[in-house]
């Protein structure tokens, strides 16, 4: 069971850091890294309960396939993060922890 | 009449928006009138599942012909039927719409290029959403439920990100890792269900679901993410930004359809999956935090100078009340009632939140601004989007006969008849708080001041106003119709057997 | 696509929130690793099903098994997922693909040509490999991703110069045919997603080669961060559009 | 559904299509309007005849739509809700021609017009709802559908008196809403009946039961302008003549009074009331509202204002003479008076009405010799005042009299007391008015004056006030007769079972 519970153990870990990265950091690249963070550790704990010790049955592909479904998803959000940072970064020269204007022009013309 | 007694209909709500989103990407040209066939064909599938329903009672769905544990189940009870209703008629009203808001805005405003272009986007972008709402409320399946979630998620930041101005990006940007954050907690709450039970399908594990510190665990983490997502106070702090700077017909979704599927989610959860697990201090808890959030939410909304802002923070307040049910429930012989009570609320919410921001978005193009002090008489230039904003306005109040009535109604009875009176004074200090930022803008509407501050109306389509009274007077009207609704939510039981495979 | 912080970063000596923040994450993660060596595991997932059922899903490798088959719906919904975030892109983003590449090196050039056809064939590998071993679209995918990203970088003309149309088709190919073969189940009178027996195979093998061509131009044009020149509407008239083109 | 459910329908139907139809009406359809309205009113006052006749002969209307477990909309009509419908039909047509002649001219009438109708709808949906959820819906409907019109003249001053009149309406609405949950928290789902709900609930629930009463009263006692609820209707007063007659007579007062009426008398039922020892309660609180109002209508000098507090006084009449149900009599004086205060309200406000409008008076002190001036309009207000302070043969004398007797029957010498102090005080605030008026001299010309050729006022502002100050005279004459409003009031009291 070492193996497993080391993957446990390393993906909680890195799901608690990346947590603490995400409100820790003001900036927008460190808070898609940390959120990327957390999504790794999840998937290190998901995939290890496809573990199984030698001999006591087939490895479970069903956490593979919800990895894999995880992955994707991650890969697609980071990518509409990232655009969305750009834009910010080049619009505005803001970054997140400054932005607090409640301002609200949706709708405005300019 | 074989083909409507196919079982393939609980598909269609996913599939026919899907296409529909896939063609307005690749087409582009009269994407309005496919998103419109769309929307109609969606009702026509729902209202194909509400009649089976009535005739067969819950559905349930084998994809890809797989039996439950190793393949994903769809499954259609009541609440998610309603839910499917909801999504339909407002999406009918918001694709209607949006067009006349895109076209105001393309043929009256500068910058018409950027215009078009988000128009451009709006419609594919919408309809996933669209398909990512209507198969979460159908889904059977834990970790179905997290691709779901995700799913709207990200069409839910493409779209709130589309106005282009910095501020929205932010909110967006923020929105988004937050949404991002919710799923990876529920994610990881999935993880830990998979681990204990190594089962994903929902009905199996509400039928073996024992308490234990797993399953504690797995659901706490799944609260926190969905309590983010629903955006209940305090983790409400991303939603009035996200939901103001958006633009309106972007609004009007987010605050009246996204915010009610994480919701379903959790209330699912914990009442129907695992209503065992729960305990008393938990649901003492989350109604707490609804408490405060209906309050909050209140204070806040008086206090904004913006419209926009005002109706967004009255979406933080209604979704606390959805929250004090939670405790209300604990009592045996009332939880239907509690049910039907929240579901009530949640289309009320849903119709009447949905009509607000329409009515916001007509006044903020007409007007060029939306600052409350400076709106008196605009009931005079637009008298449809007025009465529009009035009737959302009683709904949020919760005066008879709304829906939001109803699900007050039967709130505050099984409050005061499980003995727990102090929800009941939450709910009723929260209604009068409503009718103060409810009525601090329309008494504004529909002043008729001296001095002709009223601005010439610019020609606008009818489209940019009727939908609006539609979805208003629908939420007005939903108490009337509430037998039937508690027909459907009352239906649990199998009644018959539908065919399996289709008759086509 | 890097972002420079406005404010230096200057160090606070300490920060009271931040403290808080740091206590309740580490009260956090111990919490959720007590509760994970406490859960007593009384399954072992679902491998048996899926061994059980393996012969009938018309793949030979169990993960490809679960994912286009017996989960196939998580699958078509993952590929939607992808390809909303492209919509999301473009909508975001008024440069198109940048029409001029930095000056690339001749020894990057040179690898460039060299491994791009290379990539693809390692990925049409990786795809044909996936219905026996582990492999399969989103790996092969991946791979031709990679390839559109080196051809991004390098001067090649082949990304930078697509059309809108062209491009769009390419990215909904995969989606499309997914979601046709889905269908085929319910005009069959059967489930979505249930694929018709004998065919399953193959037809399993069309879905990945497609979706990889798909996922793989989405990859790139993700990276990428533009859309197609044509794809804008209007751009010469709009100044914002001009001043980023110059950027670029 | 039954041809009386219909008819139920039809009298909702008759002012509220009208009212939708008037919204949608650009601003110059001034016949259309003024026909469709008159139309309306006649309509309903037709349907509600023939209900008061089946009613009379023994029909059952009800209508019921079920929501939910435990939520039922009835429509009811019993011998009260006949009173109260014909009441408000009545004087709706007689306000509505006032108010056409009124507010010739003035802009936005299509909106207020079409608020007039729905507002009458409502008063008519109270006065036939069948249970408390419905009462309540229709309470609710009431305050959103009165509160344009307060606000109709869009002045700092009208946005005011309407925020007010929302503070108080809306948390007497939500205290009301919370007491009738309670209440059927208790004692189950509950239709108005004359028996009340079970005395059996008053052993295991004394306590709560005596709150909810007091809630309930405080919730419909802030429409029915209880002391110490009654802020906001001086206040409105900033509204339009037509619109101040509406509130007093019509609709909104009234509604209130004819809320406590069904409590007590539908709701808890005057056994129940007796053993929880609420009597004293009423009648304390009508007494202070009584003599409360009289004091502050003593100390006004404008004119609608004073108008305004002797309406919390004289209302309160009313709840007096519910607060001494166990005494027949005494149920008799409260009932009717539901009518003749109506009756004789509507005519003063008409003719304060109409000395602002022809002359632009506000203020008493500007009322030097104006019986001169307006004879008809003086001589309704002299009559509608003297009813007021109770002289014969005014219905007012009639009200009285039956309070009296029932405090006499019942030996409450102190209820008496009070009707004397507040006769005489009503006369200490009518009678400088009514001698002004007509022995005064005129000392300087007119505010705002304005000529009408062959009358003194418009004709359409004339006619409504002569009409009610006739009825006012003649309903006490006759009062005997089978066709007046006491006889029906008796009528009411037989089906009711005392």
């Amino acid at each position: 069971m070492l193996t497993n519970n080391l993957y446990n153990l390393c993906g909680l870990l890195l799901f608690g850091m990346g947590l603490f990265a995400l409100f820790a950091c003001s900036h927008l690249l460190r808070k898609i890294l940390a959120v990327n963070i957390m999504s790794s550790g999840v998937f290190l704990v998901l995939i290890a309960t496809a573990y199984r010790p030698l001999g006591a049955g087939e490895i479970d592909p069903v956490p593979h396939a919800m990895v894999l479904t995880g992955i994707v998803v991650s890969v697609s959000v980071t990518a509409l993060a990232l655009i969305l940072a750009c834009r910010v970064q080049e619009t505005s020269n803001h970054s997140l922890s400054q932005s607090e204007r409640n301002t609200n022009d949706g709708d405005s013309e300019e | 009449m074989t083909i409507f007694n196919s079982s393939a209909w609980i598909v269609a709500p996913i599939i026919i928006p899907l296409i529909g989103g896939l063609l307005c990407f690749l087409w582009r040209r009269d994407t309005f009138f496919i998103a419109l066939f769309i929307s109609l064909a969606n009702l026509l599938s729902v209202t194909t599942l509400l009649r089976q329903f009535l005739l067969f009672g819950p559905l349930r769905y084998r994809m890809g012909g797989w039996e439950a544990p190793l393949g994903i189940a769809l499954r259609l009870h009541g609440p998610a039927l309603l839910m499917l209703l909801m999504t339909a008629v407002s999406g009918i009203g918001i694709t209607l719409y949006a067009r006349g808001y895109f076209s105001f805005r393309i043929s009256a405003l500068k910058h018409n290029n950027r215009h078009e272009q988000q128009e451009r986007f709006f419609w594919p972008l919408w309809l996933m959403l669209w398909t990512a709402l209507n198969a979460l409320f159908l889904s059977g399946d834990i970790f179905n439920l997290y691709v779901t979630l995700e799913l709207v998620s990200v069409s839910a930041a493409a779209l709130a990100a589309l106005s282009g101005k910095p501020a929205s990006q932010i909110a967006a940007f923020r929105y988004l890792l937050v949404s991002l954050l919710g799923s990876l907690s529920y994610l990881l709450g999935v993880v830990f269900v998979y681990k204990t039970y190594g089962i994903l399908d929902l009905e199996m594990l509400r039928q073996i679901a024992t308490p234990g510190p797993g399953l504690q665990m797995a659901l706490t983490l799944m609260t926190l993410g969905l309590l983010l997502k629903t955006a209940l106070f305090p983790l409400h702090f991303w939603l009035p930004p996200a939901h103001a700077n958006a633009l309106a017909p972007v609004s009007a979704i987010l605050s009246g359809l996204v915010v009610k599927g994480s919701f379903f989610i959790l209330f699912t959860l914990w009442f129907e999956i695992f209503a065992s697990s729960i305990t008393a201090n938990a649901l003492d808890l989350i109604g707490l935090l609804g408490a405060g959030a209906v309050i909050w939410g209140s204070l806040q909304a008086i206090r904004q100078q913006r419209l926009k802002l005002l109706v967004t923070y009255s979406t933080v307040a209604q979704l606390g009340y959805l929250f004090i049910a939670f405790p209300l429930t604990a009592t045996e012989n009332i939880s239907q009632e509690v049910w039907t009570a929240v579901t009530f609320m949640v289309m009320a919410h849903s119709f009447a939140k949905t009509a607000m921001f329409m009515a916001a978005g007509t006044i903020f193009l007409q007007v060029g601004h939306d600052r409350i002090r400076d709106l008196a008489g605009i009931r005079k230039s637009l008298p449809i989007t007025s009465f529009a904003y009035a009737i959302a306005g009683v709904n949020l109040i919760g005066l008879p006969p709304s829906g939001g009535f109803i699900g007050k109604w039967l709130l505050l009875t099984a409050a005061l008849t499980s003995g727990q009176w102090h929800w009941s004074l939450v709910i009723i200090a929260g209604s009068l708080l409503a009718s103060v930022y409810v009525f601090r803008v329309v008494s504004r509407l529909f002043l008729t001041p001296d001095e002709a501050i009223i601005q010439e109306c610019r020609p606008h389509s009818p489209l940019q106003e009727w939908p609006a009274l539609f979805l208003a007077i629908i939420a007005l009207l939903l108490g009337l119709i509430a037998p039937y609704f508690s027909l459907i939510l009352e239906t649990t039981e199998i009644v018959a057997n539908l065919a399996p495979g289709g008759g086509l | 696509m890097i972002i420079k912080s406005r404010r230096k970063n200057k160090r606070r000596p300490f920060d009271p929130i931040l403290l808080l923040v740091l206590l309740l994450t580490i009260g956090l993660t111990a919490l959720l690793i007590k509760a994970n060596y406490t859960i007593p595991v009384t399954s072992f997932g679902l491998a048996a099903e899926v061994a059980r059922f393996q012969p009938r899903s018309g793949v030979e490798s169990p993960v490809t098994a679960v994912l286009l088959n017996f989960r196939g719906y998580d699958t078509l919904l993952e590929v939607m997922i992808l390809l909303i975030a492209v919509i999301g892109v473009w909508s975001l983003t008024k440069a198109p693909f940048p029409q001029k590449a930095v000056k690339t090196s001749p020894v990057q050039l040179a690898v460039v040509r060299l491994l791009a056809p290379l990539m693809c064939l390692v990925a049409a590998y990786l795809v044909w490999q996936g219905s026996h071993l582990a492999g399969g679209a989103f790996q092969g995918g991946a791979i031709l991703g990679g390839a559109g990203v080196l051809l991004l970088v390098a001067e090649l003309p082949w990304l930078r110069t697509i059309h809108s149309r062209p491009l769009r088709i390419g990215l909904l190919i995969g989606p499309l045919f997914f979601l046709g073969v889905a269908l085929l189940g319910i005009i069959n009178g059967r489930e979505l997603l249930t694929y018709p027996g004998k065919w399953s195979g193959s037809l399993l093998l069309l879905i990945e080669s497609t979706c990889a061509v798909s996922i793989g131009l989405t990859l790139a044009s993700l990276f990428a961060g533009g859309r197609p020149a044509d794809d804008l509407i209007g751009q010469t008239k709009t100044p914002a559009c001009n001043r980023e083109q110059k950027r670029c | 559904m039954t041809w009386q459910g219909w008819l139920l329908i039809c009298i909702l139907l008759s002012s509220f299509l009208p009212g939708v139809i008037i919204f949608s009406l650009p601003e110059d359809k001034y016949r259309f309007r003024t026909s469709l309205n008159i139309c309306g009113a006649v309509i309903k006052i037709i349907f509600i005849l023939i209900m008061n006749v089946g009613i009379y002969y023994g029909h059952s209307f009800e209508l019921r739509l079920p929501l939910i477990q435990g939520m039922e909309l009835i429509l009811n009509a019993d011998p009260l809700s006949a009173l109260f419908t014909t009441l408000s039909s009545v004087l709706w047509l007689l306000t509505t021609i006032y108010a056409v002649g009124y507010l010739e001219d003035s802009p936005n009438r299509s909106h207020f017009f079409g608020y007039f109708s729905l507002c009458v709808t409502v008063t008519i949906g109270i006065a036939l709802a069948g249970n408390l959820l419905t009462f309540l819906l229709f309470y609710e409907m009431l305050t959103m559908t009165t509160y344009p019109l307060i606000i109709h003249r869009g002045t700092p001053q009208a946005l005011r008196a309407g925020r007010n009149y929302l503070i108080y309406t809306m948390s007497g609405g939500a205290v009301f809403l919370f007491a009738i949950v309670w209440l059927q928290s208790i004692t189950g789902p509950l239709d108005f009946s004359a028996a009340g709900f079970s005395p059996r609930l008053l052993d295991t629930h004394r306590t709560a039961l005596i709150f909810i009463f007091i809630l309930l009263i405080a919730g419909v006692g802030v429409k029915g302008a209880l002391v110490p609820l009654h802020g906001w209707l001086p206040q409105a007063m900033v509204a339009p003549a037509p619109v101040s007659a509406l509130l007093h007579a019509v609709a909104v007062v009234k509604a209130g009074a004819f809320g406590i009426i069904r409590i007590i008398l539908y709701v808890y039922g005057i056994d129940n009331i007796s053993s929880l020892h609420l009597y004293s309660f009423l009648i304390a609180i009508s007494s202070v509202t009584i003599i409360w109002g009289s004091i502050r209508a003593l100390q006004q000098n404008d004119l609608k204002r004073l108008l305004a507090f002797s309406t919390v006084s004289q209302i309160s009449y009313i709840t007096l003479g519910m607060s001494m149900a166990d005494q027949p009599l005494a149920i008799i004086g409260g009932l009717v008076h539901l009518v003749h205060q109506g009756l004789m309200k509507i005519t003063l406000f008409f003719c304060a009405g109409n000395l602002a409008e022809t002359l632009g008076i506000h203020k008493i002190s500007e009322m030097k010799g104006v019986a001169r001036r307006m004879p008809l309009t003086m001589t309704a207000f002299t009559i509608g005042a003297l009813g007021m302070i109770g002289i014969p043969p005014t219905v007012g004398f009639v009200s009285k009299w039956y309070l009296g007797l029932g405090a006499l029957a019942l030996g409450n010498w102190w209820v008496l007391l009070i009707l004397a102090v507040s006769s005489l005080l009503n006369a200490g605030y009518f009678l400088p008015i009514i001698i002004t008026a007509w022995f005064g001299k005129q000392e300087a010309h007119w505010p705002e004056e304005r000529r009408f050729n062959r009358f003194e006022t418009r004709l359409m502002l004339l006619l409504p006030p002569l009409f009610t100050a006739f009825v006012v005279i003649a309903a006490g004459i006759i009062a005997n007769a089978e066709i007046s409003p006491l006889a029906w009031v008796k009528f009411i009291i037989r089906e009711y079972g005392l």
